[in-house]
């Protein structure tokens, strides 16, 4: 009996984009397993929708049209959906991610058990991620964070095998533990300072300074809870070990949704609840910085050390991913641009590089990469996807990958933290040091007469629905660098959001 | 060990409660309320007032506990009990049962009648009817209904259905629940009172049959659907 | 319209239980269900139309009899009664259309089981509804042991050796609670001579007498309401009986006496007693949610579990008493601070747990009827026969892990608030923890519920009318969290008396 | 008066004689006359009350009171003693088996 | 005559006292049930002093008329097919629930 009135469309479009993935997922729950043509039509009608409202909405926001959803849930505690420019670039990039991991997914699971729930809430984890991104105010946010981790679980244990049960609940531990500590952080800002919308320039940077050391120590725990799913060190040990989730669930995870949705949420923080000079100026950034480079140079020199080609993978995106948090911390427009962009770049590159790795595990059997001599003769698109993507990570020009650092490093100087360039070059040197081998090995070593178990498929090197998506996301990987300079660009789109953020 | 633990803190406990009752003010209670609506209750004698008048719902309630207690014993029974089966008839018991059971109704009877204006009521009443058909039960008599299932759950819940289809008719009526109008008011108590005696009758000395009887053979309820 | 609004539904609440009890138990057996049925639906409907009126012109008063406090006994139903009448309504409907299903096939199996689970449910239900009306304390006192009878009764209905100890404790629990809380009652009638809560809280004033029948009667509800450390016969209680009376005893029974606790706290009992009193319930409350989950964890059954996860909830009522203050209620809701959270929060949890503990026990017996067992061990393979079932139990587990968007999340948001306003950090610490540890026995379950399962063949089917409502009730549990607004401001209709 | 004081303490005392009876015994038939003794005592305390009522006759709501508690306790005790048979004849002892609340049975 | 009263009130008081306790405390139960009913019948003499004659006749034939034979019959079937009771009853008592 919430008394919202019916207003114009405009209010409506962020929850039809939750909307669009939550009733299709729940649809598709109580499908019958063989109700496989059903099931496919739902899931991509569902993403189509999705991408159409989310264009609609993304030339909206360019021209600083504002999408506001507002439920009043408890007294002074509202229900806030709203598409803001940091928002657009995490919906669409879980959108986009989306539709593509779906058709990988389909093609993945052919003749598997347990379609229908596994459907069901990967539309689920879409749903929350969506409500993360669109989230207008904390409490919000936590709401979909929280619905996130559950909705992930089943996907993580979705083998039902003892290894995938053990992986399920250490992710749990972690989450969940996190989620406690992040619903704490909330609650007591909230009493502090109200009900906390996101807002440009930060919410409560304009407190007095009587809270100071109250606020300062909200913020660690605030980070401290989202550090788990971002997967800070020393809280990235979930990480890793979910790998053992079927390949376009760790693809999801790892680009988007979960380690993500850590990411955004301390952007957030940073951005839009403490203001980025305010926390500046309460010295909460420099802590942060250092955290993250710790993670980057730790997780590549973990990730040196794995021959399970997932696993290198996992702990690779460990390490990449603290450079979003590094853009942050050091504190400065270049930076922050760098630090949004890689939001997306990150995205594109990573999940391309487990397409990969699933389809060598599908197509050979090959999970290690001691296994990899010459499996580029065998299957040269997927491995040539794998490449550009690596180069990508690396930070070759002229691809995603190079526009990131470039725009970190430029931003280090800009903030004179001149370490933080030693920290980008320490962990470039570290990421080519354990991608390149793969390629070598790939593309020059020699191919075993036959493969373990190779399944051999038809006209192409493996099934179309596995083969596209990698090719589809390695060629955005390259267009994202290409084509940096135009308005479309995600590059473009940060130097957006850092403008209204910094010039509001 | 642990009984002297238990027994010292009693023994606390016990001061304290007595330190509390000394302390109470002799106040004064509802007896002059209960005088002033006398005229209005339909009875003469004050208890019976307060019972079926004045908290008439404490009591309708209180019937339900009775009855539910029988359907808890019910539900833990597995046989309807064979009067002979356990009939322990010894001669003189017998003899003496042929003398007692009527004076024992008569002794209902006017106890239940006597509630109107003096000392007793249903509850009384019933306890003697149910005391007399324990008697009857123990020398092999079959209580009335006793061969007729549904006949003896009628018996059971007589009193409560004539209690709550008075009370509920009343609202129906417009009346607020167990308002009775001035007039009737005797009159439906009476009603009430005599279908609690029968019925109170029978819960008790069902409760003790079924009481005495649990442990034998399938269960009437199951018996009795095809 | 007009005519409906008029009608005094307060008293068919209570009519329409204690009516169809009365005739399923004269129908007997085969046709108990002609008058079951329309007695659930009545009952439900009268709470529902009750609620609308509340909703409309607000508190009621009902002198029974037409004899008005204090000779007579009077209803009072004011915003808690009515959420609390609510509550009990809608789980009771849930439950009794699961009853129809597990008693339709189980009738076969077990003896007696169903032939007289109606009247005494509905029997419980009216003495529920009764408890949630009344405002005197004596009347209080044969509602609670109609109550408490009927409960036992329901748990001893399966007739095995383990549930009559049970149910057996149970009684004692039951009466002895019953008993320490008529001894206060006499001690109150004593000192004022008055049985209406209103009145009372009017006269008490501070007095040894007053104290200790305030004592008596906690420490009796405490019993009724098995608070850590008196929580000893619930477990057993609650595990051993038929399903759906495990549903009811847990999401309902026990509320009751809570309800009772808070009202006489806030309306009776002088404010003088909860600086201390409260810290001690506050300390008892973090000990049973801390213990309950712990045991929780630690059981091997399933509906052990559950149970011990009762106990920890219930843990999580009784943090009204640490953390709300005395006689807050007094405007019609623009109180706020810590105290008004508090309530809230409370009385939410009570919601909350009412639907989801109900599905969850409910969802416990599908999966007993489809694996002939509840062994948490052994329970692979059940999300491929009772998906469901399983989603149900999900769900629910949801509301108890206090995430969002659940009722239980609603809940738990604003104990934290009132903790941490109260800058009541112990509390702020179990509160987290207890959520924690709850995530962890529901994770325990649903884990061993998705593993991978050797054998795939279907012992038994269960019938829809078991499985759907185990889905709606946990669904419901759920959706609580988008209600919160009307329901609080249905909770503060008129202050409590 | 102090008629009803004497009253009055012998009630409490035997309502705490049957609460020590049903704590510190095991044997169910005990702890259910304990019960009934507690009962007795709680009754005994209304019905001084009533008498000790300063102005017309002894109070006859109390007694109403005592005359409901009276059957309510009859009932009780009689489902009670019914359970005692039951497990009785299941197990063979009048006593509550101790460590059962930790085993769950079905 | 107050004196004989108050004399007989404080004896009652006693005789009732005493034999709550020795109810529970005899070790022999079908002693304690008799006892039990002894104590219902002084207790309705204490009905009768304290001008509750209706408590009088309730307390005789439903409080300690029915309960006295229900514990009875139930003593007895318990005795009847007890196999070691004497010592049960008395590793019982130490328990304490």
């Amino acid at each position: 009996m919430g008394e919202w009135r019916i207003m114009n469309l405009d209010q409506w479009l962020p929850v039809f984009v939750v909307l669009s993935s939550l009733l299709t997922g729940i649809i598709i729950f109580f499908l019958k397993e063989e109700q496989h043509g059903i099931r496919t039509a739902l899931n991509m009608a569902g993403a189509i929708i999705k991408l159409i409202v989310i264009g609609v909405m993304l030339h909206g926001v360019f021209h600083e049209q504002v999408y506001e959803f507002r439920l009043p849930l408890l007294p002074g505690l509202d229900l806030v959906l709203r598409a803001d420019a940091l928002a657009m670039l995490f919906v669409v990039l879980s959108a986009v991610l989306w539709l593509v991991t779906t058709v990988y997914a389909i093609g993945y699971l052919e003749g598997s058990p347990n379609r229908s729930r596994f459907f069901a809430f990967f539309s689920l984890c879409v749903t929350s991620t969506m409500g993360i991104s669109l989230a207008g105010n904390l409490f919000t946010f936590l709401i979909f964070y929280e619905a996130l981790t559950i909705a992930t679980y089943p996907l993580v244990v979705h083998r039902g095998t003892q290894k995938a049960l053990r992986a399920g609940t250490i992710y749990l531990i972690y989450t969940l533990g996190g989620g406690a500590i992040l619903l704490t952080g909330v609650v007591w800002l909230h009493i502090l300072t109200g009900s906390v919308e996101f807002t440009q320039g930060g919410a409560i940077g304009q407190l007095g300074a009587g809270e100071r050391p109250v606020l300062t120590l909200i913020f660690f725990i605030l980070i401290l809870g989202l550090g788990v799913k971002s997967a800070l060190v020393p809280l990235h040990g979930w990480l890793p070990i979910a790998m053992v989730a079927p390949a376009p669930v760790s693809a999801l995870l790892h680009a988007v949704a979960v380690v993500k949705a850590g990411a955004f949420g301390i952007a957030r923080i940073v951005y839009n609840v403490y203001g980025i000079e305010f926390a500046a100026d309460l010295g909460v950034t420099f802590p942060l910085a250092v955290a993250a480079s710790v993670t980057i140079v730790y997780g590549s020199l973990l990730a040196l050390k794995q021959d399970e080609l997932k696993k290198r993978l996992a702990y690779s995106t460990v390490s990449q991913l603290s450079y979003i948090a590094l853009g942050m911390a050091v504190a400065g427009p270049l930076s922050m641009v760098g630090g949004l962009v890689h939001i997306v770049h990150q995205g594109i590159m990573k999940i391309t590089l487990f397409f990969c790795a699933g389809n060598l595990a599908e197509t050979l059997g090959i999970h290690h990469i001691h296994e990899m001599d010459g499996v580029g003769r065998r299957m040269p698109w997927t491995m040539a996807a794998f490449t550009v993507a690596a180069f990508g990570m690396i930070g070759v020009p002229p691809t995603a990958g190079f526009i990131s650092k470039w725009y970190l490093g430029l931003g280090a100087l800009e903030a004179e933290q001149p370490w933080v360039l030693a920290v980008l070059v320490v962990s470039t040197l570290l990421n080519a040091a354990y991608f390149l081998p793969i390629v070598r090995a790939a593309w020059f070593g020699k191919p075993p007469e036959a493969w373990s178990d190779d399944r051999g498929a038809g006209r192409f090197e493996t099934d179309w629905t596995l083969l596209a998506p990698p090719i589809f996301t390695a060629l955005l990987t390259l267009g994202a660098g290409l084509v940096a300079s135009m308005p479309i660009s995600p590059l473009q789109w940060a130097r957006l959001i850092t403008q209204r953020e910094y010039w509001p | 060990m642990m009984r002297w633990v238990i027994g010292s803190v009693m023994i606390a406990f016990g001061g304290i409660l007595v330190w509390g009752v000394m302390s109470l003010p002799g106040g004064d209670g509802l007896t002059v309320k209960v005088e002033e609506r006398m005229e209005m209750s339909g009875v003469t004698h004050p208890v019976t007032a307060v019972l079926l008048n004045f908290r008439g719902y404490d009591t309708l309630l209180e019937i339900g506990v009775l009855l539910l207690a029988l359907f808890g014993v019910y539900s833990l029974r597995r046989s309807r009990p064979d009067p002979t089966g356990v009939s322990v008839s010894h001669p003189f018991l017998l003899a003496l049962t042929r003398l007692l059971v009527p004076v024992m109704i008569l002794m209902g009877g006017y106890l239940f009648w006597s509630g109107a204006y003096a000392p007793g009521g249903a509850f009384q009443a019933g306890a003697v009817l149910g005391a007399a058909g324990v008697l009857l039960y123990l020398n092999g008599f079959d209580l009335p209904g006793r061969k007729k299932e549904w006949l003896l759950r009628l018996y059971l819940a007589i009193g409560f259905v004539f209690f709550l289809g008075i009370g509920g008719g009343l609202v129906a009526a417009g009346n607020r629940l167990l308002e009775y109008p001035p007039d009737l008011a005797g009159s439906l108590i009476i009603i009430i009172e005599a279908g609690l005696t029968l019925s109170i009758g029978f819960i008790l000395a069902e409760l003790y049959i079924s009481n005495s009887s649990l442990e034998i053979g399938p269960d009437v309820f199951v018996t009795e659907k095809g | 319209m007009n005519g409906i609004v008029s009608i005094p539904w307060v008293a068919w609440a209570v009519l329409f239980p204690l009516a169809s009890a009365i005739l399923s138990f004269l129908l007997g057996q085969k046709r108990v269900l002609w008058a079951g049925i329309p007695g659930v639906f009545g009952t439900f409907l009268s709470v529902l139309l009750l609620s609308s009126q509340v909703w409309q012109q607000g508190p009621q008063r009902y002198a029974i009899g037409g004899w008005r406090a204090p000779l007579g006994i009077e209803w009072h139903v004011d915003g808690l009664s009515i959420v609390m009448l609510l509550m009990t309504a809608v789980s009771g409907l849930f439950i009794s259309i699961y009853a129809v299903g597990y008693y339709s096939r189980q009738s076969r199996g077990h003896k007696h089981s169903n032939n007289l689970f109606w009247p005494l449910w509905l029997f419980l239900w009216a003495a529920l509804n009764g408890l949630f009306l009344s405002a005197d304390l004596f009347n209080l006192y044969v509602t609670l042991e109609l109550a408490g009878i009927a409960a036992v009764a329901l748990v001893t209905l399966t007739g095995g050796q383990v549930a009559l100890s049970a149910g057996l404790r149970y009684l004692l629990a039951a009466l002895l609670g019953a008993m320490s809380y008529l001894m206060g009652v006499a001690l109150l009638y004593a000192s004022f001579g008055v049985l209406d809560i209103r009145m009372l809280s009017a006269l008490a004033a501070p007095g040894p007498a007053v104290f200790i029948s305030a004592t008596l009667m906690t420490l009796g509800l405490l019993i009724k309401t098995a608070l850590f450390p008196l929580h000893f016969w619930l477990p057993p209680a609650h595990a051993n009986a038929p399903a759906p009376v495990s549903a009811m005893l847990s999401g309902l029974v026990v509320k009751g006496s809570f309800y009772l606790m808070m009202r006489l706290w806030v309306e009776v009992f002088p404010s003088s007693l909860w600086p201390i009193g409260g810290q001690f319930l506050g300390v008892l409350a973090g000990a049973a949610i801390l213990w309950g989950s712990i045991m929780a964890l630690r059981q091997g059954s399933l509906k052990m579990t559950i149970a011990y996860s009762t106990v920890a909830q219930i843990g999580y009522l009784f943090l009204f008493f640490p953390l709300a203050s005395p006689r807050l209620f007094i405007a019609e809701g623009e109180v706020s601070g810590p105290g008004l959270y508090a309530f809230w929060g409370c009385v939410y949890q009570a919601l909350s747990h009412a639907l989801a503990k109900a599905a969850m026990f409910m969802a416990a017996g599908n999966i007993m009827r489809v694996l002939g067992h509840d062994c948490i061990g052994r329970m692979d393979g059940v999300n491929q026969r009772l998906p469901l079932t399983l989603f149900a139990f999900g769900l629910s587990g949801v509301s108890l892990m206090g995430l969002p968007p659940s009722g239980g999340f609603v809940a738990k948001w604003l104990l934290l608030k009132a903790a941490l306003e109260k800058e009541h950090w112990g509390l702020v610490l179990i509160i987290v923890a207890g959520g924690l540890l709850a995530s962890a026995y529901v994770f325990k379950v649903l884990k061993h519920a998705l593993a991978q399962s050797s054998q795939n063949d279907l012992l038994e089917r269960v019938p829809p009318t078991m499985d759907i409502p185990t889905l709606i009730l946990a669904t419901l549990s759920l959706l609580l969290g988008f209600t919160a607004r009307p329901l609080l401001s249905l909770l503060t209709r008129g202050s409590i008396f | 008066m102090n008629v009803m004081y004497l009253y009055a303490v012998v009630a409490v005392l035997l309502f705490v004689i049957g609460l020590h009876g049903v704590i510190a015994y095991s044997h169910l038939l005990r702890k259910i006359v304990a019960l009934n003794i507690m009962g007795s005592g709680t009754f005994l305390l209304l019905v001084s009350i009533a008498y000790g009522r300063p102005e017309g006759g002894p109070d006859p709501v109390p007694h109403a009171m005592v005359l409901t508690g009276i059957v309510v306790a009859v009932s009780a005790t009689a489902f009670g003693l019914a359970l005692v048979r039951r497990l009785y004849s299941e197990t063979g002892k009048p006593y509550l088996p101790n460590g059962d609340t930790e085993k769950s049975g079905r | 005559m107050i004196e004989a009263l108050t004399l007989f009130d404080g004896l009652l008081g006693f005789l009732l006292l005493g034999l709550a306790w020795s109810v529970l405390a005899s070790k022999d139960l079908f002693r304690s049930v008799v006892l039990f009913i002894v104590f219902g019948l002084i207790m309705a003499m204490a009905w009768v002093r304290l001008k509750a004659p209706d408590i009088a006749l309730a307390e005789a034939a439903i409080g300690t008329g029915l309960t006295g034979v229900l514990l009875l019959d139930t003593l007895g079937f318990i005795s009847r097919n007890r196999s070691e009771g004497k010592s049960k009853e008395k590793q019982g008592r130490k328990g304490t629930e």
